[in-house]
């Protein structure tokens, strides 16, 4: 599929300016806006370039308000524009969540159909850049959790530019969380012409028969980096990247389990109540029978992340999953 | 697409309207047209409505009274769920349907009848709402209305929202969005009126200010002497009108409409009334008010205002009124009826309309529960 | 326990009322207050009378803003006041969601200690009363993902007054769920002494021996409708009352799953990313060898709560708990 | 316990201050005592400062300059994390330095260096922070101050609550809570206001306008002429003020504090200044605003003014400023060696402060993750 494309070596950071790039070309009715999203290209430079190149009514700076950055989206999309609007951190996207879950969620609804809320709500997530309180969150499940809305997390640039398209296409709202951890630091070679990775399914990212490793965004490099590790030990890993947080994909998710019987989970949110807990209840409902051991998480703490100085106690190591492979496979 | 720029943020001198400057919010004067005895006041300031607009106005305003009263009866004898009353309130919708045009967004609460309905609503589909069904907040012959709004003041974001698309699309229309005067203390309200303002967004806020938020009184809300002083934060006009004189609203929405259509952007519009019902039917105000109050309040009651003008005028014949509101009451009970015999809620509604594309763990769940309901079936 | 004391038939919101009084009466630096809270007595009438007898400074109104009535308490609590904020309505409760989980959380650990957040976050929530949108939803997860928070639910008016004394006199930050739908519908003989009930613990309601019953709140009721049509069919059912969402009693679980192999769990919030997943997980993690049956969730749909005339298709029937049952017997 | 009622919410008429009536935020004139020259200009408003105390001030905003100079250069070297630069707006946090004291309340943001050195915080604990401990967020032997808050303006509604508490408890303090020009689009800024001024609390709410909110100038935020006339959507009083005039600034937030610690309530005080450092560590100014803003801007510095206006008047020798330089600049190095040299975090910290009554769960998160530290040790 990539062998007739143009490619580039990108970073995530520019494969998602790349890809709202070619969807301003397309498309007159997007709009983006945020905190900083005009002059300055977002803090993170996703925006980089486009306010020049599609002027201050398409991509502009908003007063800094995410309540009223989400909820004017909701106006926005009611008379049929397309509004992206970027969160600046994860830490900050909680003054939006009324907005999001009251109406973003709900208007399709509420409306029976008459108004579509076509809009990608944009934000980075995540530990590991030693930044500040509230910079370093994960918390997808408050968002899978909400009925009417859809999230998304990329884990490579190419993945990133191929979601976000299929994310601005849909009609459904979409959550779509940045894992800025990665934001530069995987290049990847990406095609320049448009492509897009259908919503709601994960990839299996390596085959293997004895354990499903389960993991997204910045966990998958460091799954990656365990089954190394595990591999010395002789252990086959399938490795599968969620990608869809809601929906899940159950299949690919259950057609590994059944091949392999033992599950480890990864993620960086808190273990309790995290995305984790639904996946082993999806698991124990659809391969109870194919389970030889129990489903591990491997989860940030019930705590708030730490201060740069505390963190590396609780960021998840390869080491960590590694152990979890093991204890796994030994059960 | 237009050329001009949105995000234009020079601040020039507000180009205040002159209405807007003589009744300075800051003096805390109430602009009002006729006094509660039907006599006009400020005869400069009296609208030009043709007589026959201004009947048909009368009848809405009487005719969503009736629907209104009718509603709280419906609800006592157990065939509706909550509703909120409108009595007394009725001359801001009637403001709001002499100046809307079908082109105008309306972006309501939960307490505009008589918007709605001139919006293009049915009182059916109003009642389908209350009953408990979704499809009564479609609105679907309606033009540019939005579903009603339940958390308070969140609407307004979206109305922000819809002034920039209008900007953006070069449209013609404005925004009137609603909200009340317990509303104006959450943050959703000075965010929306501030991102329309930076964005000249043309929106006409207008806060139907009934002194009450369910039992807090007006004065725990806030210390600003009124609602329409807070424009002075977002550097936007704002007047203090009297909601019970549909003259004063109509004038004041139509300046604030050319004002807004004219590019200047949003302005705030404190419409000063009295909810002389409950909260909602799960109310009892003699909690927190005295029948002094609202005996007082009574006095200045919109649509017997109306009523002493028009017929001291000699354009309206009051004679006829009971056999009006006679033929009122049927037609309620008509479109009661059709609501109260609306099909039964389909299970699949409860599902079809989450999601445009619905996952299939969604549609999981319908099928799982459909065969649990067929195994219900077959229980005793 | 409740041989000696005077015992008075009470509703939960008597007993919730009366739980206040008796905190009120002995410690003054309690506060309450929210929209209608004070004239009014709460739109339920939770606090009616307190304003009366405790006077306005104690017991009052706020304007209309949710963030300033979580974010206010903070600063309260920072002071040495003990303050017990209601919020109106569960669908209500998410303007106040950043205070919630970026201070009441966090400031006793981002303060090392230095500051306790004593206070007591009190909202209704749940369906089957027949009520407009937003007035119906169950999120528990949202609040129990939060670390920092305690969550808890009663599910009777005795458990209410003893779980809501513990909550006020807790030094932790507390979440208090009230199951609007039983506010009035179960009268019992409550205590009129002061007592507590330890917050952390799930109770067993019903011994068993070969399904374990998980619910709370609301359900508990049709959970025990559901009891009786499976008694019929012989099969002893083990009931628990989780009664703190967070954290979760593990211990009570287990060690009735160890008894009995399988496992119902019923909630009102969506499935997915529900409690009942959580629940799964640990039952999957440390009763994994005991299970003879997958954990079954009966809970709400992926979508939002339906409108009155809807609402019966979402609301969970004795009898859908019982074909859960069933199916996990027969499995 | 007190007696009064806090909720008195009879409107009356406000008692404005004169120095507020007279530079009432509505025709946008800035209240300043001396001019960028030092030079002063407002004798009649020159607030009674002891040269020692003056001298004192003087030195604190240059040691916080130093420090915070110092810090960025710390950063640019990899031995710190972002940093928030306070250059430019020392008078701000010199002001309130002078002005409050050990009982009154401070509410910080994130960029008031100099006033967490008055308020008793050390510079070791600043470094911490910013280091990244929560442990330089405990300011241990600063009486009455909140640790630092980053979501912008939510602290504000920490400051209504204090001041709620301090009405009921009947103590003598006041709260001072700083927030951004950009965190004034914030909802909570308009709901922490409005419930501070409904319960009359004392809290001096200090708007520092450095003109942008990272790249956003103010003029994008709002389209209100001044941050201070915002006071009137809450009535309550407003005022701009030169926040790089020391001796403004403290008239200011006596007048302020004398009028809220009466059981007026509220004051919302616009202190304009100017940033003229990047936003944090991480920002590139560049990228928004002209070499010539900047320099027009440094025309108006608040150490250099204030230093000119010593010098002036011989209260202070400058001739020896360079050696007071060199001796700050040890300080700040000694400071910062020993939050350079601070103990390890330990992995308990991370547990430990979550909850008071840690939850079982948590411990064993804990208690496994140490055995799976243990088990790590055995790697390779
Ligand atoms: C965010 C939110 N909080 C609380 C409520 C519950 N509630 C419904 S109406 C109301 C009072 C609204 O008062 P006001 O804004 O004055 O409008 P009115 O009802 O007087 O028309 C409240 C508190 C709500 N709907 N939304
Ligand atoms: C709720 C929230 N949204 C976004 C941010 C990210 N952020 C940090 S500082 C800042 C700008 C603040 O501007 P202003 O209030 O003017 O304060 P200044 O930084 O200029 O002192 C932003 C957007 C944040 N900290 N909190
Ligand atoms: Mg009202
Ligand atoms: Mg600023």
């Amino acid at each position: 599929m990539e062998g007739d494309l143009a490619m580039k070596v990108m970073t995530m950071v520019q494969a998602i300016n790349n890809a709202l790039d070619i969807k301003f070309q397309e498309d007159p009715t997007i709009v983006t806006y945020g905190e900083d999203v005009g002059v300055e290209g977002g803090v993170f430079r996703v925006t980089e370039g486009l306010q020049k190149k599609y002027g201050v009514n398409r991509v502009f700076d908003s007063p800094l308000a995410e309540s009223a950055i989400v909820g004017s989206a909701v106006g926005m999309a009611a008379n049929g524009l397309k509004p992206i609007v970027e969160l600046q951190f994860c830490g900050f996207v909680y003054p939006s969540y009324n907005q999001m879950i009251s109406h973003v969620a709900r208007f399709h609804n509420r409306s029976r159909g008459r108004y579509k809320m076509q809009m990608v709500i944009r934000f980075p997530y995540g530990g590991g850049i030693n930044a500040l309180e509230h910079h370093s969150e994960s918390m997808e499940t408050i968002y899978g959790h909400i009925p009417g809305i859809k999230v998304v997390i990329p884990s490579t640039p190419y993945d990133a530019k191929g979601l976000l398209i299929s994310a601005i296409e849909s009609e459904d709202p979409i959550i779509f969380m940045e894992p800025k951890r990665i934001y530069r630091a995987i290049k990847q070679e990406v095609p320049e012409e448009k492509y897009s990775i259908p919503l709601g399914k994960a990839k299996v990212l390596q085959q293997g028969t004895d354990l499903t490793l389960i993991a997204w965004g910045a966990m998958i490099r460091e799954a990656q980096k365990a089954m190394v590790m595990a591999k010395k030990d002789g252990i086959s890993i399938e490795l599968i990247d969620l990608r869809s947080i809601y929906p899940i994909d159950r299949q690919t998710i259950i057609e590994s389990v059944k091949k392999t019987g033992r599950v480890v989970i990864v993620h960086e949110e808190p273990l309790t109540f995290g995305t984790g807990a639904e996946l082993t209840a999806i698991i124990n409902e659809e391969a109870f029978l194919n389970l030889e051991a129990p489903v591990s998480r491997v989860a940030g703490f019930d705590t708030i992340v730490p201060l740069p100085k505390g963190e590396p106690h609780y960021i998840i190591s390869p080491e960590k999953i590694y152990y979890h492979i093991l204890k796994t496979m030994k059960f | 697409m237009k050329q001009t720029v949105i995000n234009d943020h020079s601040v020039k001198t507000m180009n205040l309207l002159k209405l807007f400057s003589e009744y300075n919010p800051l003096d805390d004067k109430m602009f009002q047209v006729m006094d509660n005895e039907g006599r006009v006041q400020e005869p400069k300031y009296l609208p030009e409505i043709s007589n026959e607009r201004l009947i048909k106005a009368y009848k809405d305003m009487l005719f969503a009274r009736t629907a209104d009263l009718m509603a709280v009866s419906y609800q006592r004898q157990g065939r509706m769920y909550t509703y909120p009353p409108n009595f007394g309130q009725e001359a801001i919708s009637g403001g709001l349907a002499v100046v809307m045009r079908d082109e105008d967004w309306f972006v309501p609460a939960f307490r505009e009848l008589g918007a709605w309905l001139a919006k293009g609503a049915t009182l059916k589909e109003v009642f389908l709402y209350f009953i408990g069904y979704e499809d009564g907040t479609v609105f679907k012959n309606a033009k540019n209305i939005l579903p009603i709004s339940v958390p308070i003041a969140s609407q307004l974001q979206h109305a922000a929202g819809l002034g920039y698309s209008i900007r953006y699309k070069n449209e013609d229309s404005v925004v009137y969005a609603v909200v009340g005067d317990g509303g104006t203390s959450e943050g959703d309200f000075s965010e929306a009126v501030n991102f329309a303002a930076v964005w000249k967004a043309p929106v006409i806020f207008v806060v139907q200010n009934n002194q009450y938020a369910i039992s807090v009184p007006f004065k725990m809300q806030t210390r600003s002497v009124n609602v329409a002083v807070k424009s002075y934060a977002y550097g936007i006009p704002g007047i203090k009108v009297d909601g019970n004189d549909l003259f004063a609203m109509v004038k004041v929405l139509n300046e604030a409409s050319e004002y807004a259509r004219a590019g200047n952007g949003p302005v705030l519009v404190e419409a000063f009334t009295y909810r002389r019902g409950s909260h909602t039917t799960s109310d009892d105000p003699t909690k927190y008010r005295t029948k002094d109050e609202e005996e007082m309040m009574a006095a200045t009651d919109p649509i017997d205002r109306l009523r002493k003008y028009l017929v001291a005028n000699n354009i309206y014949d009051a004679s006829k009124e009971d056999e009006l509101l006679a033929q009122f009451k049927k037609e309620v009970e008509r479109q009661f009826n059709e609501a109260e015999n609306y099909p039964a809620y389909p299970l699949e509604n409860v599902f079809k309309y989450t999601y445009v594309d619905m996952p299939d763990d969604l549609k999981q769940q319908q099928i799982e529960h459909e065969k649990f309901l067929k195994w219900k079936e077959t229980l005793q």
